[in-house]
């Protein structure tokens, strides 16, 4: 395990992670690098240890060891707080939302907008309109046929909420968005927009890490995959190099990755 | 705390050093101020002896539970004697009674057990005998105007309460359940209690003119919704307590007159009473009135009195 | 703050918004059971509804209706606080015992200071230290009281006149007399009103309460949010105390021994989630509404006290069941 | 019950189950507390461990323990009961003026069916009508506190001899005196933690409270399990009142006013909480003796009442500090 | 709107039901027919009603309006007991597990395991060893990692969580089974299994209906395929007649069902 890499073109990258719970030993020596600009997919089995992995990179976890970087320097986020202001948004795959607001609400939850003026210089009010606006705005654009952003989140279909979830990561995120299966609730048209969402971030300069266990999806949108076994980093494949079924192999162990693949790729 | 270092069971035996002495003393609560100067006074009476107090209390008024807890925790801590205030309840009584098997002597403190000699001795205000003087000053104030009374009352079916009330009436010269009662609510001796009680009783009683109270902090906040309502010219307070704080009202015309009693002789004479059991292992005995004397700055015709110079001069709290 | 470009703005749901989130805080429940209780006691009694009792009926609702602010800020984060009513008394024997030594305004800034202090120390305790509301108010209870009764060796202490019972001080309004402290009461509903449905502070309220890991996830700084609410009930208990003064000009260590309970059933009363994350502040005026309405209506019926508790207690359930159906017939 | 075959078994994970399921229930906190506690009373004072001390301490506990069984199983569906004090006391006076009329054992049986009934009526209102527990039983905690007070004409009562004191007597076991009550309340805890732990009621105690959609989506009759567990807390005040008798012969309109809280305080310093779903009835018994070695041990040491409160006050915040550094060890 | 057929092959079947939520119609005079030994899959868009709907078929929720029919017996469920009672077990999409209960506890909640003799019979004693090992031993077939099956559910991963509900349903089912996205948390390998099970369960002679976003799967496994659209069956359709393509196409209203397909298919 060597210390994180000063790669100029790496922007977020961990090496050496680990968090045990008890017995169970979550995140088992993982490293990881994203690029700047790529859609970097992580996959693996399920309790391979993917979210814990997120958790940790986005100070939703503090790792037991280990170190993170970002943009080559080293980071120790104490929470979730702390990584937003580096500038990562993170979609969590239990989505955290507050079921008892609405929609507009969750969408801007702790970067609300202030009205023009002394409204919102001293008494501080809420611009609603407009952040409702807004969220109907870009909810329109995965078009998830929610109705109206003054429902509460506690009444939308499953696909719906995560729609949410995304809408609100997407919009607000700087220098990293990660999104931990952002489309497992989703139906096939609406897995399309946010796919093609995912290109349109990364087209505005913005490196996208997505968690999935769509393979098709990944292939179509991944520039490189980061495949997790048994809590650790078994590869990082190219999907140019590779098709889904060595991928799948690799995932489950029944195929052995080349010795770059293993050492994090080209 | 505690200087002396005393390991000796609760024996009957007598003729040990005063200075070995430790007294209980168990009070209803110990956020009264009535409570508070039996404790002060014991303290002070105790210091002067050479003897120890330990003061336990219980959580709330009629806390037997918390006050058997007091004494069985007092008889196992080895002292020779328990001054207590008791619940009106007979359910301390089994306790007590184990407390004296055990050689313990214990006194009651302002007011009596039923029956009376479930303890060795009471010192304390004879209450009816209160309450009859506070209804005689009242009755007397009205003169000969057809009375309209209100009584507000401290908690339903305690034994001090109820002589207080009945005494009340019987100064009054009034039947329970009599017409001339326009109307009557429980306050528990609280000021906010009593002042909200009293607003809604004017409601109901625009002409009121006679006002019997529990205790003084009863009679302020009967006093407010009074003054509120523009009648204090209208009404005659009587109270009883004798408190600074009470006399105080008196002088300012609040309550037109309190009967004062003497927690700080209750306290005293009860320490005496053990320090002398100890001592020579002799028994106090009996009911000992530490008297009742009314406190007015309108002394009338007919009516024993003293006015609040005396009474700041003699209050407690 | 960045934001897409959204050029694509649907046409639908913007409108009768502020209706529906009216309807949405379930006020209706509370509303019918408030009327009805007036109603009936209108009908029933003679003297219920004469403005000298109505004006009675607010007056004697002050003290607890300002607590209640309090006590529904701290339900809303899932919390609970049993030591309000302690906090307000204890500022009462400040504003009377420091008043009387330095003077009444120095008095009054005294109280202000002392009960944010405690309610501070029960935010520290909640939101840094992590421990159960229950057990942290119930521990800061027994503590600020018996504080409160050796400062005050359980002795009672008037106040000065004027400022300190300021709040008292009657206001004609024509029809209607009332004092300055029930229009006290209605400003702390409409300025926390106003902070929890129109600030980002009031919705991370709500956030904290409904989902707490959430809101953790999302960027709400939690700890902030908790030590915020408790500290601003101990700022609204201070008022309370105030108006206490106002109402009963005598600081008395053994006053409003009951306000926990009875703020606390105000608010569930009143639509509010004891789970936290649900309700409003206006519930809350009306669960205390309903509740005085209660013991006044029977006090004007000339019910006995012990009939009136059975009354009460029936009453008071019977106000809920009603929100109950009130609330499935809208589902 | 349908179940598939089984051939495949995993090697894994069966053993140790039991050791590891007694520290996944959080005890050892409050464990530590107590210990720690008994441990600094002996050093400090000369007669906390005594014997005779240490048996009185449990003979004092033995009604807030038995009723804290009852709050605790109320407590793990995530409701509240306000009443289970006033139901005791109730019971104590049917037991006593029963017993008057028809002999003791009438009396007993009458105050077992009274009290099964006040329980039954709490589950009725939360089980059925679907309302919140707290002010449920805050109303009927005033319904039953009047009813008593007219019961008892606001009198008392003094227990006949025999059956109905009879847990009360005392018990030699060699080296410890103590009472049949102290046994009963021990067989309350064995008895409870067998049903909340070994039996299928158990689990669906844990389940309505851990999340009650669910529960009802997996088909367990949330409404007859809620339901159980009121009228169970009104059989547990049922014994709490045959062993109040034994303690204090006297059935009293006005004993055990703090009882609600005491059992509240106890539940919660065990470790369950509040939001239900989570705890366990030893950690109750522990918290139980957390306060009454606290208390006790202020006593022995001669501090006066109103410190003791502050201390008490805040040992119990510390007491439940220990627990939260523990559980975050543990995690 | 016809009343419920009578078709002696079909098990379950549902006629113009209808769920309002204020002003969201969430069921729209939905049928449903689900017949003997099929794998009947139901898709649509997000927010099409296909939970509302099975949660109306299971007892979940109480349909405005319309019919339910059991084995030709109109059946009108008070809740998810009475379904239950009647042989339908469902997984839900939100899952309905307890997070604080262990899995073996929650695999068998509501149909406990006691101990043979007087201590089952009289003491209720629970047989947690045979719980436990049978919750492990069904947990292994589906190779989701579990480790211990005395764990909180709340420390298990997301997909692992599906498993224990999918475990659940499968173990229990007599009548029907529904499953509403069993499959959306896992990954490739994981569901391969489910789909396994499905497979394994049709075999048994108990049909199953299974709510899916993952096309390739329904393919792989539906005997027929339901598609939902805006609150209402729109066509069922016969997988072996139209490709994957055209069923997206029926879903998002681009192409129009035949008339057949539009009256519940063959
Ligand atoms: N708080 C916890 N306590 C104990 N074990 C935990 C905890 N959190 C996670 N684990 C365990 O760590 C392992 C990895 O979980 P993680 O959620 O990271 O998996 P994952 O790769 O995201 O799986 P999935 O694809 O199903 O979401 C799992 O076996 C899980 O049971
Ligand atoms: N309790 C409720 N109150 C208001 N609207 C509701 C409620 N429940 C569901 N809805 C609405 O009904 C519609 C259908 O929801 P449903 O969950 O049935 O969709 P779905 O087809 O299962 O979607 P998904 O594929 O995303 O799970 C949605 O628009 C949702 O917002
Ligand atoms: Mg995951
Ligand atoms: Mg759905």
């Amino acid at each position: 395990m060597s210390a994180p890499e000063t790669n100029p073109e790496t922007v977020l990258s961990a090496r050496g992670l680990v968090k045990r719970y008890g017995s169970v030993t979550a995140i088992n020596g993982a490293d990881f690098d994203l690029r700047a600009g790529e859609v970097l997919a992580v996959i693996g089995d399920n309790g391979a240890g993917k979210s814990s992995l997120i958790k940790a990179l986005t100070g939703a976890l503090t790792p037991d060891e280990g170190s993170i970087s970002l943009d080559g320097r080293q980071v120790s986020f104490r929470n979730t707080l702390d990584a937003r202001a580096a500038g990562i948004e993170t979609v969590y795959q239990d989505l955290a939302v507050i079921p008892a607001l609405d929609i507009a609400t969750n969408v801007y939850l702790g970067r609300e907008l202030r009205k023009p003026g002394i409204l919102g210089s001293v008494f501080r009010q809420l611009d609603k309109k407009r952040m409702r606006h807004e969220a109907a705005g870009h909810l329109a654009d995965l078009k998830i046929g929610i109705k109206s952003v003054t429902q509460n989140v506690e009444t939308l279909s499953g696909g719906q909420r995560q729609g949410v979830a995304v809408v609100r990561t997407a919009a607000f995120g700087k220098r990293v968005i990660v999104m931990d299966e952002p489309t497992a609730a989703l139906g096939v048209r609406e897995t399309g927009m946010v796919i093609e969402l995912i290109r349109k971030i990364r087209d505005r300069g913005i490196p996208v890490v997505l968690i999935s266990h769509d393979m098709p999806n990944v292939f179509a949108v991944a520039d490189r995959i980061h495949v997790h076994r048994l809590g650790r980093r078994a590869a990082v494949v190219d999907p140019k190099h590779r098709d889904m079924a060595e991928v799948v192999a690799l995932m489950t162990g029944a195929l052995e990755p080349t010795d770059e693949e293993k050492n994090g790729g080209a | 705390g505690s200087g002396s270092n005393d390991d000796a069971g609760a024996s009957g035996s007598s003729g040990e050093a005063a200075g070995d002495v430790k007294i209980g003393l168990v009070t209803k609560t110990d956020t009264n101020p009535f409570f508070v100067k039996l404790r002060e006074s014991a303290q002070e009476a105790a210091e002067a002896e050479g003897a120890e107090v330990v003061a336990l209390a219980g959580k709330f008024d009629g806390d037997n539970e918390g006050q058997v807890a007091a004494i069985e925790n007092l008889v196992a801590q080895g002292v020779k004697g328990i001054l207590i205030t008791p619940n009106s309840s007979t359910g301390i009584l089994a306790a007590i009674e184990k407390a004296r098997e055990a050689g313990v002597v214990v006194i009651a403190l302002d007011t009596a057990t039923e029956p009376e000699d479930a303890v060795d001795a009471t010192f304390a205000t004879d209450n009816k005998k209160a309450g009859v003087l506070q209804g005689s000053y009242v009755k007397a104030a009205l003169g000969d105007k057809e009375p309209s009374v209100i009584l507000l009352d401290g908690t339903p079916g305690g034994t001090v309460d109820t002589f207080r009330h009945d005494g009340f009436l019987e100064g009054m010269g009034l039947e329970e359940g009599a017409p001339e009662i326009k109307g009557q609510e429980n306050t528990n001796g609280d000021q906010t209690k009593a002042q909200t009680a009293m607003e809604n009783l004017l409601q109901r009683v625009p002409d009121a003119n006679a006002l019997y109270t529990i205790n003084e902090p009863a009679a302020a906040g009967a006093y407010q919704a009074i003054k509120s309502a523009g009648k204090e010219d209208q009404i005659v307070i009587g109270s009883i307590d004798g408190s600074c704080t009470g006399v105080e009202n008196v002088e300012k015309g609040v309550i037109g007159a309190t009967v004062m009693q003497f927690p700080g002789t209750m306290a005293a004479e009860g320490v005496k009473a053990v320090v002398e059991y100890a001592a020579s292992g002799t028994k106090p005995s009996g009911f000992t009135d530490t008297g009742t004397v009314i406190i007015t700055n309108t002394p009338i015709e007919g009516v024993d009195s003293e006015d609040t110079t005396w009474g700041m001069d003699n209050c407690w709290g | 703050m960045t934001s897409r470009s959204t050029e694509t703005v649907p046409p639908t749901a913007l409108k009768g918004a502020r209706l529906r989130e009216f309807i949405r805080q379930p006020l209706l429940g509370p509303l019918t059971a408030l009327l009805i209780a007036v109603v009936v006691f209108s009908v029933a009694t003679d003297n219920f509804l004469s403005t000298g009792n109505l004006s009675l009926l607010l007056q004697q609702s002050v003290v607890i209706g300002i607590l209640a602010v309090g006590q529904t800020l701290i339900i809303l984060t899932g919390g609970i606080d049993l030591s309000i009513g302690a906090v307000a008394i204890l500022g009462t024997l400040v504003m009377a015992k420091v008043g009387l030594a330095y003077g009444p305004v120095v008095g009054l800034l005294a109280t202000v200071v002392v009960c944010v202090a405690a309610g501070s120390i029960n935010g520290v305790l909640v939101a840094v230290l992590n421990l159960p509301p229950f057990i942290v108010t119930l521990g800061t209870f027994t503590v600020f009281f018996a504080a409160t009764q050796l400062y005050a060796g359980s002795q009672t202490y008037a106040a000065i006149d004027g400022v300190q019972t300021a709040l008292g001080e009657s206001l004609d309004l024509g029809v209607f007399m009332t004092t300055y402290g029930v229009l006290a009461m209605l400003a702390v509903y409409v300025v926390v009103w106003y902070m929890l449905t129109q600030t980002a502070t009031g919705q991370h309220i709500y956030a904290v309460g409904g989902n707490p890991q959430a809101a953790a996830l999302v960027g709400i700084k939690t700890r902030k949010t908790l030590f915020l609410v408790y500290a601003l009930a101990g700022l609204i208990a201070a008022v309370a105390a105030w108006a206490a003064m106002g109402r009963i000009p005598v600081a008395d260590p053994n006053a409003f021994q009951q306000a926990n309970l009875e703020t606390i059933t105000a608010v569930v009363i009143g639509g509010t989630s004891l789970f936290g994350g649900r309700g409003s502040v206006f519930g809350t005026l009306i669960g205390m509404l309903i509740v005085s309405v209660l013991r006044s209506g029977l006090t004007a019926a000339g019910v006995d006290a012990l009939y009136q508790n059975i009354a009460t207690g029936i009453l008071v359930i019977a106000a809920v069941t009603l929100d109950q159906v009130a609330r499935r017939r809208a589902a």
